[in-house]
């Protein structure tokens, strides 16, 4: 399953990103490979989303390299990652409530239809596309002119999710995707993951749940306060390694007696 | 040489009546090798304009000039800069009993009903039973002052016939022309300035009323005069603004050099302006009457 | 996954719920309240007809562009000081600078438009609300319009633009009127009324249809068909809905905000040609608290005023209802100050109406 | 968390960054600048101070209730037309009706405070912005005033108040001055300049000290308090920060909007009041354009448009701005109409200047 | 530790609660007791927020009864529960960026001192307090002024919570404490509950992972679509049992498969 052996789509670094005064990233290398799941572990603050959105041209990195397919590369905005083959699912979903599943679903890449020397938005091929999709994703849609603002937390997770996939991204990024899913839809994003890696498409997924995980990384690498602490393979670790990697292991000793290991 | 006058006004920034008044100043001032600052309140609000005349005493001129938009907001700054010592003379609106109890030297002008009034008397004499008065400025307190000076002069009571127009042209325009074509028998219009005037001209050429109806205004500019000469409009009322800015330099500036000053007020208005006597005002229409 | 606990809804009251219905009623209710009260004053003649079309279509101008912008998440304050300062610069250049009168429009709008830009820019790059940064700009520009006339004219009314403007070719494309032939046709065959008498005796009681309106309906399609159709209208509505998704998700969303400030002053320079060329004169008090009406018209059409949703169609039938209220009152010979009680009241009733429809759209609570 | 990423940031400056920094140093510049140009033109002498502070004072009344309320999220455009209406009642209940003044001035509050209750009322509960609310209501209340005057005078401008209230109790109050004892003292005593012939000679240049200006400072003082010192002024914050998070801590949100509503309301009530007993008149235009003024004092202060951040003391600093730059332009004959200008341009500087100071604060980003 | 003998503090019985066409809860019981850990449990619209809300004062029940301590009882507003001692950390936490971390501390319930007839809010008192228990919370304040803005989302959690603690609350309700954390937030989080519960306070604990509610809870109660699965004591139910529960059961049982168990 796992393809580690392949060329890494994606290659990051060195990455330095400081805000005015505020270092949030000192130094962070990282890669992705088609068709394996990477997680990016590690404590809030640690500066997981900042990271992704350096990868993802949201931030450009004060500095470091980004190689995208062995070439380096420099995105100046999301649309020339997302062009490039980077689609990201953001922690603060980007799903615009007023406006319909169809709509968000092309956001930014909407399909045109030439009438003469104008070009319109093909609507018919957007509604028929999204409602496949989202059937696929196994959300049956009353109509794709449905505003998302009347779906649920976890149809809209799988809205921005097949959308990424639809576009023939080479690599996926989901922040925190599962964070404030129910069981049932959690493990509906992770076999999602999975479907997708089988694909070939490399996964960046970012969780503060060891089970997560654990469930469907390959690799793992744990961010704390701005550098990595390492990054381990699939199987080389233990959950309860893991587990202390991402607390940053000492204090946590104590709290775990009291509540019988159980977090 | 030198002296400073201030000539404070009640017009927002934008009324252009007021142009005449402040080019007048400026050709007093150069004649007399004086200089002469006009100031107003941006938003014609009078509460405004007494803080100016404040200021205008607290800067210490060798005279003001002021207007009486209204007596009772005015008599105390009015009053208060006499009593520092400036000469005063007053302008334009109020009345020459109203300049004298503020112990200003003189009054230039003419007061607003009294020229509605005159306008009344004369659209009466030439036929008129009913008519519209275009208000483009409702909210100040004198363009109401006219209408009702026209409706006594006409002898209605003024009821529903002015129309509250606001500035816009095209708005002007169709609200004239839906006042018309719902009042059919309407036989007179009054319109209180160019910004009321030029729409209104424009409303009766299209619905072909050019002409057919009696049509009187205040003051000049370059479309009047034009529809003077054609017949569109009967007569227009002319206070002679230049006079207002004029005269009160010159008599300001021959007290501060010699002590020398007419005893009497000056009317500078009411003149008619008809085809008659149009020839000689179109030229400087709008900049110098 | 509500589906079984949600009551159904009919397919009927789907296909109604949409964001121009509330303007849709409210029209439908003018009109027919006007038919009644005002039903034998002319108002429904031709010529009345024409009246409240063109102020209707006036208003229609600056709505269109007002409910562009407000979809995509801003407004400006500045479109009436800006229709007061295209006019004055147009008549500057052409009656004071005698410049070719294209040549004055085309710089007016090129100016107006960069202003637009500015405007845009600095929404964008300060972060600050718009209502500020256009509040600015309504006080510069208007004194700037006022200073500049008096500078160069000693007046604040220029008039002589018409005289300026014969024969040119541009001029006509924004104060002339189109149809005239059929009108006159029409009118030689008795088909529309003739003046009687007077001067324009024998000639059709409506000259042709005003370029004015070809204008308003041009810009209404356009609007609408770019809000519906384009990827770029799909872009208008994520920047106002939500400017950071839209962001991550590449739509360039300061682009879209910036050309929707410049269309706004395209539209407020429409409007200020229109009426120069039509009336011949521009002044510096031209277009006193058209921004608040231009928002008015846009709300009343159902656009949301914090941005991403909203309708060209329903501004526009915001505009008539705007345009036939205000006429009408004076058709039914309404004392006229009461204009302005009429006004704020539909305003109020048809946000409550439209915030009742884009709720039952939305399911937003 | 971030403690050891973070530079620190130094007591001192620490201790400089709050919401008023802006205005305070605004108003340095601004008394800089005109010592320097107009220093010598009698605005800095007794009468000329005396001029510009009743000017700000005026704007600092209603300047207070507008940052109240924009604290509390809220914002209001009927301010000015609520001045014009506010001041028609009072002439019409006294003048036209001969109600005692006292009479005529404390209905004339309570129907003001009632409207201030209905704009808030509908706020809270249709859930609409209360820029489309308050809108209506400039436009209702002003066709109101025009309809009312007309009606009941056939003018719009109605006078003959201060005869009325010669004698009574509570006109003294809003339109009389203070310490002219002390006043009349120092003029006797040559260390003021008093008037020197005309019907005041021998009587000081300033007469004492308005009680606009004394109303400007109670209500500077009881807002401050109010705002940073009580369980109520927590309250308007959370209101404004986020009206949610403070309803489900309990904290009684719509009552506190309202009444700030009504307190606005109340504000333009005191300015109306005192300028028709200190002129004598009432007029259908006054208080044209107030509400722009308003929130521009409040946001030159620092407070933030959106709610939830602001400070009395800014709006108050921000009043005084707006008075020195007015009159001071006029001090320094400078041309009037680049007054809009001016103002437009100090409007933008101060709330970059703000915006910055804020994000040091909040560290928002 | 766990104190289900004693008479329940709070007892919602039967609650329905319906939003226009949308019926939330449909009649749902439950019942809280002095010194335990009540675990609310379900998927993604169960109805969870609404339910913690309805006992919070913010909804009033379309049906059904509150009684708190025995006595029936209506709350018109979230100020009424408050008072009657139960204190709310809600899912969209409810804390104002631009306000002070005392101001927001205080907020609803600010220290007052008389002047003569004046009552002032007494800034040193809330000052002195919030640094005192944030300090106890083990979170030092650079100073009581600072605004929440610039604290983290852990830290945020912190401040609501020992806000509710520190008013000498009955019940304290959380709702989805733990979504957004790190591990160690986690832990520390999940400690604190413990300790209040200790001091004999009700918590009501709402999350979607299995093991944080098996860390901390002594009684478990499973909504699905408005209403209750059924009410389980700890040690009674077993981790996976208490997760088919959460999820419905049936569809899971595939997914698990492909993935290992690791859910
Ligand atoms: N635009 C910004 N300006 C200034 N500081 C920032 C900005 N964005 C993030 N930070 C800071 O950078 C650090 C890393 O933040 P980041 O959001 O990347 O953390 P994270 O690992 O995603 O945390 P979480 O698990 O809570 O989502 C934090 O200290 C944050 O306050
Ligand atoms: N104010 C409201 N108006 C209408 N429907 C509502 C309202 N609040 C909640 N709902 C609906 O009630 C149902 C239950 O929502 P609730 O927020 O209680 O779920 P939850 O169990 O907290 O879910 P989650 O785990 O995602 O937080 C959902 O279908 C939701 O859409
Ligand atoms: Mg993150
Ligand atoms: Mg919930």
């Amino acid at each position: 399953m796992s393809a580690s052996d392949n060329a890494p789509i994606i290659e990051m670094v060195d990455i330095r990103k400081q805000f005015g005064p505020v270092i949030a990233l000192n130094g962070v290398s990282f890669d992705v490979r088609p068709g394996e799941c990477h997680c990016l572990l590690g404590d809030n603050g640690a500066g997981k989303s900042t990271f992704i959105k350096t990868m993802a041209g949201v931030h450009k990195p004060t500095s470091g390299e980004i190689r995208f397919l062995g070439q380096p590369m420099s995105f100046a905005s999301p649309r020339d990652s997302m062009e490039a083959g980077i689609a990201t699912v953001y922690q603060d979903l980007a799903m615009i409530p007023l406006m319909s599943v169809a709509r968000n679903f092309w956001m930014g890449r909407e399909p045109q239809r030439r009438v003469g020397p104008l070009r319109f938005m093909d609507m018919k091929q957007a509604n028929e596309v999204t409602m496949a999709e989202m059937r696929r994703m196994g959300i049956n849609l009353r109509e794709p002119g449905q505003a998302v603002g009347t779906l649920s937390g976890g149809e809209r997770q799988t809205v921005a999710i097949a959308r990424a996939v639809y576009f023939g991204a080479k690599v996926l990024i989901l922040d925190e995707p599962t964070s404030a899913l129910g069981v049932r839809q959690t493990a509906n994003v992770l076999a999602t993951i999975d479907k997708v890696r089988k694909n070939g498409i490399g996964v960046v997924f970012i969780t503060h749940n060891v089970r997560h995980a654990l469930a469907v990384g390959d690799r793992f690498t744990v961010l704390n306060r701005g550098r990595t602490l390492g990054t381990a393979v699939r199987g080389q670790i233990t959950p309860e390694e893991l587990q202390d990697l991402m607390a940053g292991g000492q204090e946590l000793a104590a709290l775990e007696g009291s509540l019988g290991g159980t977090v | 040489d030198g002296e400073r006058f201030v000539f404070v006004s009640h017009a927002p920034d934008s009324d252009s009546w007021w142009n005449v008044i402040k080019n007048s100043l400026e050709v007093a001032g150069k004649q007399m090798g004086v200089t002469v600052e006009y100031r107003n309140p941006p938003t014609g609000d009078l509460a405004d304009m007494a803080r100016i005349v404040e200021q205008a005493a607290a800067s210490n001129p060798n005279g003001i000039i002021v207007t009486i938009a209204d007596y009772n907001v005015l008599s105390g700054p009015i009053s208060a800069a006499v009593g520092q010592g400036i000469p005063v003379i007053t302008v334009n609106s109020g009345t020459i009993g109203q300049s004298k109890k503020l112990g200003a030297l003189l009054h230039v002008g003419q007061p607003e009903y009294d020229a509605g009034k005159a306008a009344g008397e004369r659209a009466k004499a030439e036929g008129v039973t009913k008519f519209a008065c275009v208000n483009h400025y409702i909210t100040n307190p004198a363009s109401v002052e006219r209408c009702q000076g026209y409706a006594d002069g006409v002898g209605v009571p003024l009821g529903n016939q002015m129309i509250d127009s606001g500035m816009d042209p095209a708005e002007v325009k169709n609200k004239v022309a839906a006042y018309l074509t719902a009042n059919p028998d309407t036989n007179g219009i009054i319109t209180l300035g160019p910004n009321a005037a030029d729409p209104t001209i424009s409303a009766l050429n299209d619905m072909g009323k050019a002409g057919q109806i009696h049509f009187a205004t205040f003051d000049l500019d370059g479309e009047i005069s034009k529809a003077i000469k054609d017949g569109t409009i009967d007569f227009a009322i002319d206070q002679q603004p230049f006079l207002q800015g004029y005269l009160p330099v010159v008599f300001l500036t021959n007290y501060a050099r010699y002590g020398v000053i007419p005893p009497n007020s000056v009317n500078s208005g009411p003149g008619f302006i008809t085809k008659a006597n149009i020839e000689q005002v179109e030229a400087q229409a709008g900049t110098y009457r | 996954m509500t589906d079984e606990r949600l009551q159904q809804v009919s397919k009927f009251r789907r296909a109604l719920i949409r964001p121009e219905l509330g303007a849709t009623a409210g029209a439908i209710l003018v009109f027919g309240f006007f038919l009644v009260i005002a039903g034998n004053s002319g108002m429904f003649a031709l010529q009345g007809i024409e009246n409240w079309t063109v102020v209707s279509a006036q208003f229609a101008v600056i709505a269109v562009g007002a409910c562009l912008l407000m979809i995509a998440g801003e407004f400006d304050l500045s479109v009436g000081s800006m229709i007061g300062f295209a006019g004055t610069i147009i008549a500057i250049l052409s009656v004071q600078l005698g410049w070719p009168v294209w040549l004055a429009i085309i710089s007016s709008f090129a100016i107006c438009i960069a202003i637009g830009a500015l405007n845009g820019f600095l929404v964008i790059r300060t972060g600050l609300p718009s209502f500020i940064v256009t509040l600015a700009s309504l006080y510069i520009l208007r004194g700037l319009t006022i200073w500049l006339s008096i500078r160069t004219t000693r007046q604040t009314i220029i008039g002589g633009v018409k005289e300026a403007a014969a024969g040119d070719w541009l001029a006509p494309v924004f104060g002339g009127k189109i149809l005239t032939g059929l009108f006159t046709w029409m009118g030689q065959h008795g088909w529309i009324a003739t003046f009687a008498q007077g001067p324009k005796a024998g000639q059709p009681v409506v000259a042709g249809v005003s370029m004015l309106v070809v204008w308003a309906l041009a810009l209404i399609v356009f609007g609408h068909v770019l809000l519906t159709r384009t990827k770029f209208g799909n872009w208008i509505f994520a920047a106002g809905g939500d400017a950071q998704a839209a962001r991550y998700v590449g739509v360039p969303v300061n682009r879209v905000k910036v050309l929707m400030f410049m269309f706004t002053a395209f539209c407020a320079c429409v409007f200020a040609t229109c009426q120069v060329m039509e009336f011949g004169s521009a002044a510096a008090d031209r277009g006193l608290l058209k921004e608040f009406e231009a928002i008015i018209c846009v709300v009343i059409g159902g656009a949301l005023l914090t941005g991403g949703y909203g309708s060209v169609i329903g501004a526009a039938l915001g505009a008539l209802i705007f345009g036939v209220v205000q006429q009408g009152l004076f058709f039914s010979g309404a004392e006229s100050s009461l204009f302005r009680v009429f006004l704020g009241t539909i305003l109020i009733l048809a946000v409550i109406l439209n915030t009742y429809i884009r709720r039952m759209i939305t399911g937003e609570r």
